[in-house]
């Protein structure tokens, strides 16, 4: 859907477009601010080296107090900053709940209109290899559920640039979920500033007997799951909402409305997850459309447990991909 | 107490014009009492009657263009910082006319116009975005301040000492303003609270400062000095202003609360009222009539009665109004 | 399908039939504690006069500090008490939530079932009337996608005495909604103590033509329209299946099988609700049961405003219920 | 410094045992270190080497049926409680013989029968449990007390406040005990946290003690004043003890995180070896030879290679138990 650039075809890590949107955005309004934990050191890696270009006040370590400096975020944005916050991990959102979800997405609406904050949290998140129950959770289902807050959850790097680009000129606090495992993807990404609007999926790959619609990290593995099938003749459309609120429905039902038959892919617990909503979501509208019952694959409803072989029962695989598009085919 | 030298330190208009707001505070509380009664008001309703001084005291130490994060007992605050009562009022109605255009209610009134950067109903929930404007505006190289108000109860919310934490260590110009009424909701704070709430900053390297709530010189004096700290960058400052609310804390809790305040307290915070007290001292200063503060009390009591017309007659938000506001939308050009 | 006590047709508010519930836990079992802010007076009516029977050490006021008190009943549960906690409005789930999500709904997952923890969280939740967006919020949608928790929201006062019996002796964490609005209502409760199974639906109205699952304060919302559609020769059965987490799936799909229709009212926000998780698994495991395209009704996606007429434009009505079903009858 | 008198106040046997513990601790987390780099280690190490001290007094001082709650860096806790190396490293392996099945792994050890009552990942998500679980065991008329230990950088998170002022209102007996590296990650804490850790009890009228974090004596010392104090109904102390991590915030930061401590500080934390110093002093009060003191060495390096080969052998958890230990489920009689 997105034109790639013609000026090069130069090939980054997914945690390098993150960093470059966010070097873009430094550069383009002195407003911004990054802020959170080590982000001068940055284990994860999205704001590595900022701070040696733009210092210590701009690209700025806090202290290990989130429910304050996410709620710190909602007072600086109504008086005129900017502030970009690194949550470092999905769970630690937890911690910081009231702030995000009392405050910051609500402070706007209760006001009448009268203010705009322009903030973008973002965070690794998911299962990312025995990091365990509490360093492997992906709450954009519950975030979704908040009014107020946009979400964002690219699946490459290409897309993962633009759509920091655009979380961060957006005037409205934005969640921006990098799952943790794409961090070490590759994929091409122009160097020059470039936006992806929010709302705005993405067909990742056309296909015309079945649509999945996957979210984050599930996205490559239906791309590899589309690849296998189509040698058995199985054409597998995939589409990447890339942003989750608001949710870009026309695409998945204009490619619902070819393929008849939907599965939706999410790195997230089953109940009250993003899949469901997209399954409701087209069921009620769509229902028509539908030549049979709609499949999720999504992880079982158990925190995600340490030891490898308890993590890959839990997760998503390929293989629970394969079932759910041999379902709806069936 | 502050003694008749306070008074030098401030002129008589603004002298006046604290008694003034201080009326009108108290008259506006007053009048939603009975609406509340009548069953006019929709929501819940917490009010500032006998805190008056606070209020009044901390925000004529402000400039129009410092800040305040409020609470769910804040329409003392708002008034305090220049809201209006007719716009007020109107909120609580549930008007268009309305600061919020009736989306926010008692607890939610802001005005950022006004610097009125939030209003919390949830106990402590301002405490980081005071912290935040502070922050910023120490970030954007502006010498604007923000006060911060809470209560006891908010002293024992997380929040406080991470806030105070980090405006330390980023010695931001913040200034934490704890309203001691003595209670939590029914519970006497003292039950539910270690220590004094003063103290609380000390280990943080933030000077704290116990005042007289019901005296507003004291209160302008302690905070136009945390002010001048902060404007100067030397950081935040907490003051503990101590005093008593002298409805409950919610109106309508009669209907459960039972008797849970000696009625000698009560009689004995009613006797120290903050704006006969005041008011006497202007008038034994010579700063004012018997009859002028007569007059002064009389127009406020007469804007108020205009303020509920005003609401009245304010029509309510179009109900798919409900719909709007969530974000701001660029292409629709809405700040 | 719960057969009403013979002995006595006593007629009771909800509120009360809640503290009946946890009088006679607190009588049944001497481990059983109450805490909350001024659960001594109780501003919502549940714990009222429980105090005066059993001590302030039994029923015992906490500071405002809910991220703490939600976790000290992790530890306490983990030793041997039984902690119940008030947590008085729903949206103070969001202060405490790393400790309800991260702490009490993983420990015993964690472990690998070392420890139970036999908690009971419970608070009045959802709009009350002009409450205003940060007292009126519904959070059971959010907590249905942390697993670790079970979640109970009753809609009679009945159900709501044999829910908290069983949320009490339950040996895991239980949140326990009190949908606000319903705590005024009246019905018929015995006096002796019962206990009601979790994640046991009840068929609230019989009816052939479609099946309206309904949640909390919708039952009786649903259970109206029906009353009235009845007359307009529609036969709407009403589903309420009382417990969230674990959800009766048996019995909703049995009453859509009989129907083949299926409307669900979620007193919550429509994205991530409990009705998309219902829509969802409805629609995944009973497609070819469904006539008709599932219905959703469910609050507008916004934070409940203040004014009146906004408020109620935003929460579900009598008429939205009506519209819904003539939908799926369509 | 803990001075030859203070050794009177142990006994030798006690004495043997705590040098031997922190040898243990010192063996099982080199042990790990190389484990991680030889890639045998899934997910996070967070390892305690050179706080031995701190864990090994503290936990000297409890009662096998006292409490402790613990954090990412909770190996040292752990195996100061009593827990045996050979299921703590199944755990870290992921293997079924783990005290979790594998279903924690090295951020959340636990085992309830040894009081180890909860480990988190969530830094100060311990403290409130175990507040709670001093709580319980006051309010049941029982003895027991706890400590929670958590990091220089947990000091900034709300809970630690609002659970020292519960414990102080309901005088529970627990001990707060920070374990002060000196970092938070890679920042130094001081640049983070505002005045002295110590210092942030005293509002809450909770004894602060400061103590030598290398010194295992001078810490049992300290926690044993606070035990007296649990027990006898008189509340919670914080203790800050001052030490010194020598590994990394994780295995495998050098990967991005540079040179963020001095050489020289490092070299200079190291000199202070807390195993090295007390063994010396055993050795010179004569409860030990050097000899003596090389085979307990030896002792518990292979009882960590056992652990190693105990690790490799036990089974991975059959893949279904993901699906179990969500809910106690009554009718299974699971507890
Ligand atoms: C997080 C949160 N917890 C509890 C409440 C309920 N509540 C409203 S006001 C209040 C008491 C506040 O006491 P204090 O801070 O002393 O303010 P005061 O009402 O005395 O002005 C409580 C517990 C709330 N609104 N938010
Ligand atoms: C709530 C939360 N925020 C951030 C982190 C990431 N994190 C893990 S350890 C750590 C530093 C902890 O510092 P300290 O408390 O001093 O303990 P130390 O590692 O020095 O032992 C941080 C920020 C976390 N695990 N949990
Ligand atoms: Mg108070
Ligand atoms: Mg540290």
């Amino acid at each position: 859907m997105n034109a790639q650039s013609t000026t090069t075809d130069r090939s980054i890590y997914f945690i390098e477009a993150m960093r470059e949107g966010l070097r873009g955005m430094l550069t383009e309004d002195e407003n911004v601010v990054v802020i959170g934990e080590d982000v001068g050191r940055s284990v994860i890696g999205a704001t590595r080296g900022l701070v040696e270009d733009f210092g210590p006040m701009r690209v700025r370590n806090t202290p290990i107090s989130e429910a304050t400096f996410v709620g710190m975020c909602v007072g600086a944005a109504a008086v005129g900053l900017r502030p970009v916050v690194d949550l470092m991990v999905g769970s630690f959102f937890y911690v910081a709940m009231d702030q995000l979800a009392d405050q910051a997405a609500k402070l706007r609406y209760m006001s009448g209109g009268q203010v705009s904050l322009p903030i973008v949290y973002f965070t690794a998140s998911g299962p990312s290899g025995s990091a365990a129950a509490q360093h492997s959770e992906n709450p954009h289902p519950m975030l979704m559920n908040v009014a107020g807050l946009k979400i964002v959850m690219p699946s490459t790097p290409y897309d993962a640039k633009g759509l920091m680009v655009s979380a961060v000129r957006d005037n409205n606090p934005v969640v921006y979920f990098q799952d943790f495992v794409l961090g070490g993807t590759r994929g091409v990404v122009p160097e020059e500033l470039y936006s992806i609007p929010l709302g705005v999926g993405d067909i990742k790959r056309h296909g015309t007997d079945v649509t999945v619609v996957a979210i984050g990290a599930a996205v490559p593995k239906a791309l590899r799951v589309a690849e296998v099938m189509e040698k058995d003749g199985v054409s597998v459309e995939v589409v990447d909402p890339r942003t989750l609120v608001p949710m870009d429905y026309d695409l998945i039902l204009e490619s619902v409305t070819r393929t008849g038959r939907l599965v939706v892919v999410d790195n997230a617990r089953l109940t009250c997850s993003a899949a469901s909503e997209i399954v409701a979501t087209v069921t009620e509208r769509g229902f028509d459309l539908l030549k049979s019952a709609p499949q999720r694959v999504a992880w079982a409803d158990v925190p995600v447990p340490f030891s490898p072989p308890l993590e890959e029962r839990v997760v998503i695989s390929d293989s629970d991909i394969v079932s759910a598009i041999r379902a709806v085919l069936a | 107490m502050a003694t008749q030298k306070d008074l030098d330190h401030i002129t008589k208009d603004d002298a006046l014009d604290m008694l003034r707001r201080m009326i009108r505070i108290r008259r506006f509380e007053e009048k939603l009492s009975v609406l509340f009664k009548r069953g006019k008001l929709p929501g819940f309703v917490h009010l500032y009657t006998g805190e008056e001084a606070i209020a009044v005291g901390a925000c004529s130490a402000l400039r129009d263009d410092d800040r305040i994060t409020s609470t769910h007992r804040g329409h003392g605050h708002l008034i305090a910082k220049g809201a209006l009562v007719n716009r007020m009022m109107a909120e609580l109605f549930g008007r268009v006319d309305g600061y919020c255009r009736g989306k926010g209610g008692s607890m939610h009134i802001v005005s950022f116009e006004l610097g009125i950067i939030g209003t919390n109903g949830i106990v402590g929930g301002g405490i980081p975005i005071g912290t935040g404007s502070a922050w910023a505006d120490s970030h954007l190289g502006r010498d604007n301040v923000t006060i911060v108000f809470f209560g006891d109860g908010a002293s024992n919310q997380g929040v406080f000492f991470e806030s105070m934490n980090i405006a330390s260590v980023w010695k931001l110009p913040v200034i934490f303003v704890c309203e001691n009424n003595g209670y939590t909701e029914w519970t006497p704070t003292a039950e539910l609270t270690a220590g004094n709430i003063v103290d609380r900053s000390a280990p943080m390297g933030i000077p704290g400062e116990a005042v007289d709530g019901n005296d507003v010189v004291a209160m302008r004096l302690a905070v136009e000095r945390a002010v001048s700290r902060a404007r100067a960058g030397d950081g935040p400052t907490l003051i503990e202003a101590r005093s008593y609310r002298w409805n409950g804390h919610n109106e309508g809790e009669e209907a459960f609360a039972g008797a849970y305040r000696p009625d000698a307290e009560q009689a004995e915070w009613r006797e120290r009222d903050p704006i006969v007290a005041f008011g006497e001292r202007l008038v034994s200063a010579g700063w004012m009539t018997r009859d002028e503060w007569d007059a002064v009390d009389a127009e406020e009591l007469s804007s108020v009665d205009a303020a509920v017309e005003f609401a009245e007659q304010s029509p309510f938000p179009d109900a798919d109004e409900a719909l709007l506001h969530l974000f701001a939308d660029d292409s629709e050009g809405v700040r």
